[in-house]
């Protein structure tokens, strides 16, 4: 089958570009950033029509892709999403000639590099990562340099974290020392050590939010004296002059990447992975990171402002990836363990 | 119409038929299983917050109910010719997202928030900041607030149909306003009463948004948990297993309900019931 | 002008001991509506007491006013001499059947029955008792258990009644209660009804728009129009010394003759009719109701029953006229007949077409002096 | 007597004073209600990104998004297409509602199973139904026969669940409709369809409209089965909402709920004023 | 045992010309109620045919299958010699007037009456035009724009006998009209509709309870009982000549004796009451509607009018009796008298009580010999 005949439509156009690329991307004040700098960016560079569809989490957009409500092209999601994404069959590779810009990630975020994109094929292309980091009301605490600093008489019911279980997890197990990339599957010891530390920090938890509008709105009004916060939106309440700081933790914190990838069912490959190398780009990227606060994932000399003042960006060493494979298999166990947990 | 209908149908076969098979959703070989509901029944979590449901949303109706009867009382009886503003006035708040509302409420029951304020910081009833949030009480009160026009409208209704002389003939029998009413008023309106009712439970047993934002982690509902099956856990068998069961509840109770009741009544279809 | 004589024969001496029932003076406005206006009478201990007049004039608004569902705008009304302005309905003793029965249509017809003498707290069992005996007498023996909707207009019509009866009121209100019955069942329910008042000599209000109805039952009759009281009196009265036009019309039909007072002698009123074919018809003073002086403009009524068919003859109390149209009733026929300047309305026995009587026919009438009605001619009409 | 009853005998509350608390409890209901929709309000008016009580101060930023040329497009988009579809799903609703009405009020059912008994609860069942539920598998269905993520399916889907509303209230007025009206158009020469929307549906109208508000309110606020059925080019205005959850609501949906309240409210005071113009 | 003489004197020749519509043996069964059963009769064009009963008889359901709302189970209907069956209600050109008027609440009354016309497809202006002449000729000139709410029951009623009217329909269907009004202007509307009818000489088939209306108005009426037809007869006949116990009693008062036919003569029946206070009376065979055989047990019925108080006396037609209660109507008093073991309603003037007789009084009664009912023992009697 060649590229011409009565063929010569967007499926067959292996190498062309269509007219319009459909992208999910997360809403609120991140799909803002990355619709006025990413997506707006790409519209100007090729003239393609962008129709962004925005989701309140990783979970929502792989249950509709799921259900088969998709004519999405690219699909946005974290790191620890992307195992099942795979393995459900919701992406597909990306041809890697057509993404040149992969190269530009640094070793630490790329996929040719860290499990959670398992195989030899790429599906994946993170374009900026985070910590989940803990961030605090700088009026009432002065900077903690442990988890354990926070918890003080004063923040009693003052604590919040978000109630997906991989933070939950993760953070728990940060408290201990334990990295989340490192967790053993097999030492019961250790996960009861993670749950007894989610036990005694849900005495200071007031809520176990479940979305990161709340863990914002609880800063802002002082209802949350600590907890987590992404550094992006603690950047954003200090613009609005909420004395919110945000610090890793020298045990160090669970990070995630956010990425984009070519839909499954998409005919509309190529531009999609001409898509995910126009994020990747280290312009696109600096452009994008100075507007959010999230570090780029490429390579680059100079850093926006803002990202340069990122404890993520600064204490990158401190930060963790999930063993992606051990989370998806264990996360219906520990979902129900921790409900256990904070509900009795 | 027939469209709608099998629309309907088809959604509980699939849903059925997901809650007795792996893997969900059917990829390759599928085979019959009945590992999702072993798994539901077997975790006294997944029964207790399905229990805590009910109780929630029984709460959720008897407060409706209370807080509604009086109004679609007054609202039914007066003769003001701006019934029809009134009644519409109750509906059109419900045209902010309700996510928006729910936010609202937040920031009402909160500690720093309105009632704090006016209990704590302004009148000092209270001795320490008061926090309503992230309790089954607030789950209540939002769900109130959701469901109050589907309580009040079956009610104004039925009550409006009422003949009134009924309630002069009780009074020139010697039967005082309350007694009046016991006797007379209250019985022809129980219709409109289960209408509003069977509306208001089976909403707010199946409520999604407000016990997530009102309730916090600790006291989520049966709905939230179906949404963590199709959502965060990918566990969609088991998803479609705790829905089987809850559908099966409801309908259990709508029944048993609607024996003691007689569901034509809702329908206003009057007639015979006992 | 004639100068009527206020001195109402159907009204009470206000110190009269057995009066039981007073309205003084009673108003009642709805906003700029007058629905009662300036109403007085008295009713007697065991008295059958009816208040008739056409739809709207007020009538169940005074009812509803004695029965304590709205308050008087203006005026006294005293229950057993004692002011009842300020006792709520449920304290006043007061029985009501309502014009759509207003039965509990959840609660089956021995808890209708029972429902006074619950909220007089007596117990379950006397009550069950009690409740079988009134049903007893309104021939409604057994039905206890129904539901109101699984009997007929007549039997609910009964339960109604029973259910106001069995308090054992002073007084008992009845509001149109036979309107919706059929004529056959109306007339059965009537004879009932006065049985069962008489039996228990209980002090009756009655509310109807049938003025067969009010005075087939009645000890006395009030006549209400657009809120007025136009005649307090026993029924032959109202029917045969109407106080006016408007009560001698709503009554029953008449044929009316203008005419003007000629004379006035010691016995009788001449009276000059503006008909051709009369001319001065002299009429007993004692069938007036009102007196006249000479020169005042009157009617002279003659209801069509008081007409007879007679031979062919002659006479001022005689009209010769052609039958127009004659609609047999059965018991009656009534004749159109026209006179040449009116038509007039005339009763004939039924078997009248038999007899011979039919359209087209030439036929002469005559009436009786003293069975005519002389009213204002300023009164009002029914409209 | 009963003690309850007994008790309320003895209880005198004189009618002005019953009156009283009456209307004071519906105030306080309205209060209740229009609280937390003050607080939106209120919101609206803040210049912070994330609103705190007390307001550092007032500004209109929010209500600039709404209006162009710097207004937020998809949340505009989403408004107005949330409007259509709520109105198109209402008439959806309306329609197959009220013909369903017809069916169990006026067809004898003389099955055993296909009784008026199990259709009440079969147009019961989309509220019954978990919202995930139907949201998930009405979404397979679609995908089986191809029209899923069109503008259509989610109308459809909308009328599916709003049905239970308009059935309700049309079925209960529709029982005590007088027939004999009906039958006199068709006396009068009118046919089935002629009486229907000559007579039937001009009486029906109040409860018909009622029911359509009912539906026009669920289809306006849904999410859960919305977010399941609509795709890129149909999302509508909970789910431009809800996609903003994960990271912070700005004031702006403050600012779009006030607009909607302030004129519905201003249409429902203008219709009262304008029918009681009408009617005088 | 009576061989009742079957030949109905009311029925029409199947073969004439004129007959608009013919029932021919119609069985209406609702489940296990059958309401109508076997019924026949045929209406001529421009006739005024009644059909009445007491409730629950069928008299609605007649009309309504007529009309084409409801099939017959059995039998058929014919409108112009040809079967309606498969007629549906709108092509049968039939006007009707329903009980409850059935005004269509939210169209004016110029819209309510213009409907028919509209659906005929007339235009707008002649409408209007037939409108306005129709509303005139029912005397509501000028109301088209209000709405039916806006009017009294009156006057809705007339609006809905225009709205019937204006299509000019070949037949028309009148089911109890007139029953929620009050007594004086059902009277006036009675004339009103007889008028029109007549005016137009429209084919007209009037459903009612009322005996006295059916018997005003019609050339001839149906009497139904429990789905049966009893009797299909002019008003006279009816009741003067009822077919059987059933229709005397519906029909009217009757005062009854039960007898036994002793003799027959040429012109007579001798019939021997049972009574103590009259022995043997002869009674005209052609009062008779029935023929009777000698040993045939059969009641004499008198009716109250029939009676005549007179002076002292004694004879086989005269009783003598106590006054028990007097009940004054207006144009009447009804008398019940006791004479010994019997009570008997006797119907007198209304000024009877001036006249004297009052409760208590002996008085003596007779009745001509010719003014009786002989019917046969064994017929229904109204429950
Ligand atoms: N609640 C009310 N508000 C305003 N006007 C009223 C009210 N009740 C009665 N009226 C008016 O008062 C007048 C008298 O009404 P009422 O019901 O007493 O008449 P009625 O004699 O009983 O008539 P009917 O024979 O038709 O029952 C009427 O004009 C009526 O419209
Ligand atoms: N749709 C129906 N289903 C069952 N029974 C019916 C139905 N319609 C009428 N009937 C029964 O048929 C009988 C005759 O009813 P119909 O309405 O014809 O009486 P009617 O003579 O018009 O009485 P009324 O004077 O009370 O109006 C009654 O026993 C009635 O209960
Ligand atoms: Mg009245
Ligand atoms: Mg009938």
């Amino acid at each position: 089958l060649g590229g011409n005949g009565d063929d010569e439509d967007e499926t067959s156009g292996e190498d062309e570009l269509a007219d319009e690329v459909n992208v999910a991307i997360y809403g609120g004040a991140m799909g803002d950033g990355i619709s006025e700098t990413i997506l707006d960016g790409f519209e100007d560079e090729y003239d393609i029509t962008v129709n962004a569809e925005t989701y309140p989490d990783n979970w929502d957009l792989i249950a509709q892709v799921q259900a088969g409500s998709t004519d999405l092209d690219v699909l946005i999601l974290d790191d620890t999403a992307v195992p099942s994404a795979v393995s459900d069959d919701l992406v597909q590779p990306i041809r890697e000639e057509n993404v040149p810009n992969l190269d530009e990630i640094m070793a630490d975020f790329s996929p040719y590099e860290q499990a959670f994109d398992p195989g030899d094929e790429i599906h994946y292309g993170p374009f900026q990562f985070f910590g989940d980091g803990l961030a605090y009301n700088a009026d009432v605490l002065s900077e903690p340099q442990s988890w354990e600093d926070v918890y003080t008489d004063e923040t009693e019911g003052s604590v919040i974290y978000t109630s997906w279980i991989d933070r939950v997890v993760g953070i728990a197990a940060s408290h201990e020392g334990l990295s989340v990339s490192e967790l053993d599957q097999d030492s019961d010891a250790e996960m009861e050590q993670i749950w007894d530390r989610v036990e005694s920090m849900n005495e200071y938890v007031f809520e176990w939010a479940d979305t990161g509008g709340i863990l914002q709105d609880s800063f802002a009004n002082e209802q949350a004296l600590a907890g987590m916060l992404w550094y992006g939106r603690v950047a954003a309440l200090q613009d609005d002059d909420v004395a919110v700081e945000y610090t890793i933790p020298e045990e160090g914190a669970p990070m995630a990447t956010s990425g984009f990838s070519v839909s499954a069912d998409t005919n509309r490959r190529y531009t999609a992975e001409t898509f995910i190398d126009y994020t990747l780009d280290p312009d696109t990227q600096y452009e994008y990171s100075s507007v959010m606060g999230y570090a780029p994932t490429a390579e680059m000399d100079e850093v926006p402002e803002l990202v340069e003042n990122s404890p993520d960006y600064q204490n990158r060493d401190r930060l963790n990836f999930w063993n992606a494979s051990l989370l998806v298999e264990n996360m219906e166990e520990w979902s129900l363990e921790f409900q256990e947990t904070i509900g009795g | 119409m027939a469209l709608v209908l099998s629309l309907l149908g088809g959604a509980l076969v699939i849903i059925g038929a997901y809650s007795v098979i792996t893997p969900v959703p059917p990829q390759g070989d599928v085979s019959f299983t009945l590992e999702h509901y072993r798994r539901f029944f077997g975790t006294s979590y997944y029964l207790s917050v399905l229990w805590d449901s009910l109780v929630i949303a029984i709460g959720t109706t008897l407060l409706a109910f209370l807080l509604g009867y009086p109004a679609a009382y007054l609202l039914a009886t007066t003769d003001s010719e701006h019934k029809n503003l009134y009644l519409l006035m109750l509906i059109l708040p419900f045209w902010i997202n309700v996510v928006v509302r729910t936010y609202a409420w937040r920031l009402i029951l909160g500690s720093g928030g309105l009632v704090d304020w006016v209990l704590y910081d302004v009148t000092g009833v209270a001795n320490e900041s008061v926090q309503l949030l992230y309790s089954r009480g607030a789950i209540a009160i939002g769900l109130v607030h959701v469901f109050l026009p589907f309580m009040i409208i079956p009610i104004y209704v039925s009550l409006a149909s009422i003949d009134r002389s009924g309630v002069e003939a009780a009074k020139n029998l010697g039967a005082n306003r309350l007694v009046a009413f016991t006797e007379v008023t209250w019985p022809q309106s129980l219709p409109g009463v289960a209408a509003g009712v069977l509306l208001v439970f089976v909403m707010s047993f199946g409520a999604f948004v407000v016990p997530s934002l009102l309730g916090g982690r600790a006291n989520i509902m049966i709905a939230n948990v179906i949404g963590d099956m199709f959502g965060q856990l990918q566990e969609w068998g088991l998803g479609s297993a705790i829905s089987m069961v809850f559908i099966v509840v409801v309908l259990t109770i709508v029944y048993v309900f609607n024996r003691w009741v007689n569901l034509g009544d809702v329908y206003g279809m009057g007639g015979d019931s006992e | 002008m004639a100068s009527a004589s206020r001195q109402s024969q159907g009204e009470l001496d206000e110190s009269e001991s057995d009066v039981i029932l007073r309205l003084d003076g009673v108003t009642k406005n709805f906003g700029s509506v007058t629905a009662v206006d300036d109403v007085s009478f008295s009713v007697r201990k065991g008295e059958f007491f009816s208040i008739v007049g056409p739809s709207g004039c007020g009538k169940t608004t005074t009812l509803r006013m004695i029965a304590g569902f709205e308050q008087p705008s203006d005026g006294r009304i005293l229950l057993s001499s004692e002011d009842v302005s300020r006792v709520p309905p449920y304290d006043r003793d007061l029985g009501m059947v309502f014009q759509g029965y207003a039965l509990f249509p959840h609660k089956t017809v021995g808890e209708n029955v029972g429902f006074g003498l619950k909220m007089q707290g007596e117990d379950p069992e006397e009550r069950q008792e009690h409740v079988a005996d009134i049903l007893d007498l309104v021939d409604l023996a057994g039905t206890q258990d129904r539901y109101p909707k699984e009997l007929s207009g007549g039997q609910q019509q009964r339960v109604a009644l029973a259910r106001a009866l069995v308090i054992e009121p002073s007084v008992l209100l009845l509001d149109e209660p036979l309107s919706n019955l059929d004529r056959k069942l109306r007339e059965e329910m009537r004879f009932e009804l006065k049985r069962i008042q008489e039996e228990l000599g209980i002090t009756t209000i009655y509310v109807t728009h049938d003025q067969e109805e009010a005075m087939s039952m009645s000890d006395r009759v009030l006549v209400l129009n657009g809120g007025e009281s136009e005649q307090v009196a026993p029924p032959y009265d109202i029917y045969h010394r109407p106080r006016n036009q408007f009560v001698a019309e709503f009554i029953g039909d008449v044929n009316t003759f203008p005419g003007t007072v000629e004379a006035v002698t010691e016995d009788d009123y001449h009276v000059d009719l503006e008909t051709e074919a009369t001319g001065t018809v002299e009429v007993k003073r004692t069938v007036a109701r009102n007196e006249f002086e000479v020169g005042d403009d009157v009617l002279l009524n003659v209801r069509p029953e008081d007409f007879e068919i007679v031979e062919t003859g002659h006479g001022e109390d005689r009209f010769t006229g052609q039958v127009i149209t004659s609609t047999f009733l059965g018991k009656r026929t009534n004749l159109l007949v026209d006179v040449g300047d009116q038509q007039l309305l005339v009763e004939a026995s039924g078997r009248i077409e038999q007899d011979g009587s039919k359209a087209e026919d030439a036929i002469t009438i005559s009436w009786k002096r003293n069975q005519c009605i002389l009213t204002d001619v300023d009164s009002d009409h029914v409209n | 007597m009963n003690p309850l009853t007994a008790l309320l005998h003895r209880i005198e509350i004189s009618d002005r004073t019953a009156d009283r608390l009456l209307a004071g409890h519906t105030i306080l209901l309205f209060v209740f209600i229009y609280v937390p929709i003050l607080v939106v309000a209120l919101l609206s008016f803040t210049p912070q990104e994330v609103p705190t009580f007390p307001m550092p101060g007032i500004s209109l930023e929010w209500y600039g998004e709404l209006v162009p040329p710097n207004h937020n497009e998809q949340l505009v988009d989403a408004l107005f297409r949330s409007v259509a579809i709520g109105i198109l799903s209402a008439i959806g609703a309306g329609i197959v509602g009220t013909i369903a009405a017809f069916g169990l009020v006026r067809y004898e059912f003389e099955h055993r199973l296909l009784s008026r008994e199990t259709l009440n609860t079969v147009f019961l069942l989309p509220l019954v139904v978990p919202w995930i539920v139907t949201g998930i598998a009405v979404l397979t269905l679609y995908d089986m026969i191809g029209i899923r993520g069109t503008f259509f399916s989610v109308v459809l889907g909308h009328v599916l669940i709003t049905i239970p509303f308009v059935v309700i209230i049309v079925s209960s007025q529709l029982y005590g409709l007088d027939r004999s009206i009906e039958e006199a158009a068709k006396n009068l020469g009118a046919t089935e369809l002629r009486t229907f929307y000559e007579i039937t549906l001009p009486i029906l109208a109040p409860s018909i409209i009622a029911g359509m508000l009912f539906a026009f309110t669920i289809s306006f606020d849904n999410f859960t089965q919305t977010f399941f059925w609509a795709t890129t080019g149909t999302e509508t205005l909970p789910i431009v909402i809800y996609s903003m959850i994960r990271t912070g609501i700005d004031p702006s949906v403050n600012a779009i709920g006030t607009v909607i309240v302030l004129f519905s409210l201003s249409v429902a005071f203008l219709g009262e004023r304008l029918s009681k113009r009408i009617l005088e």
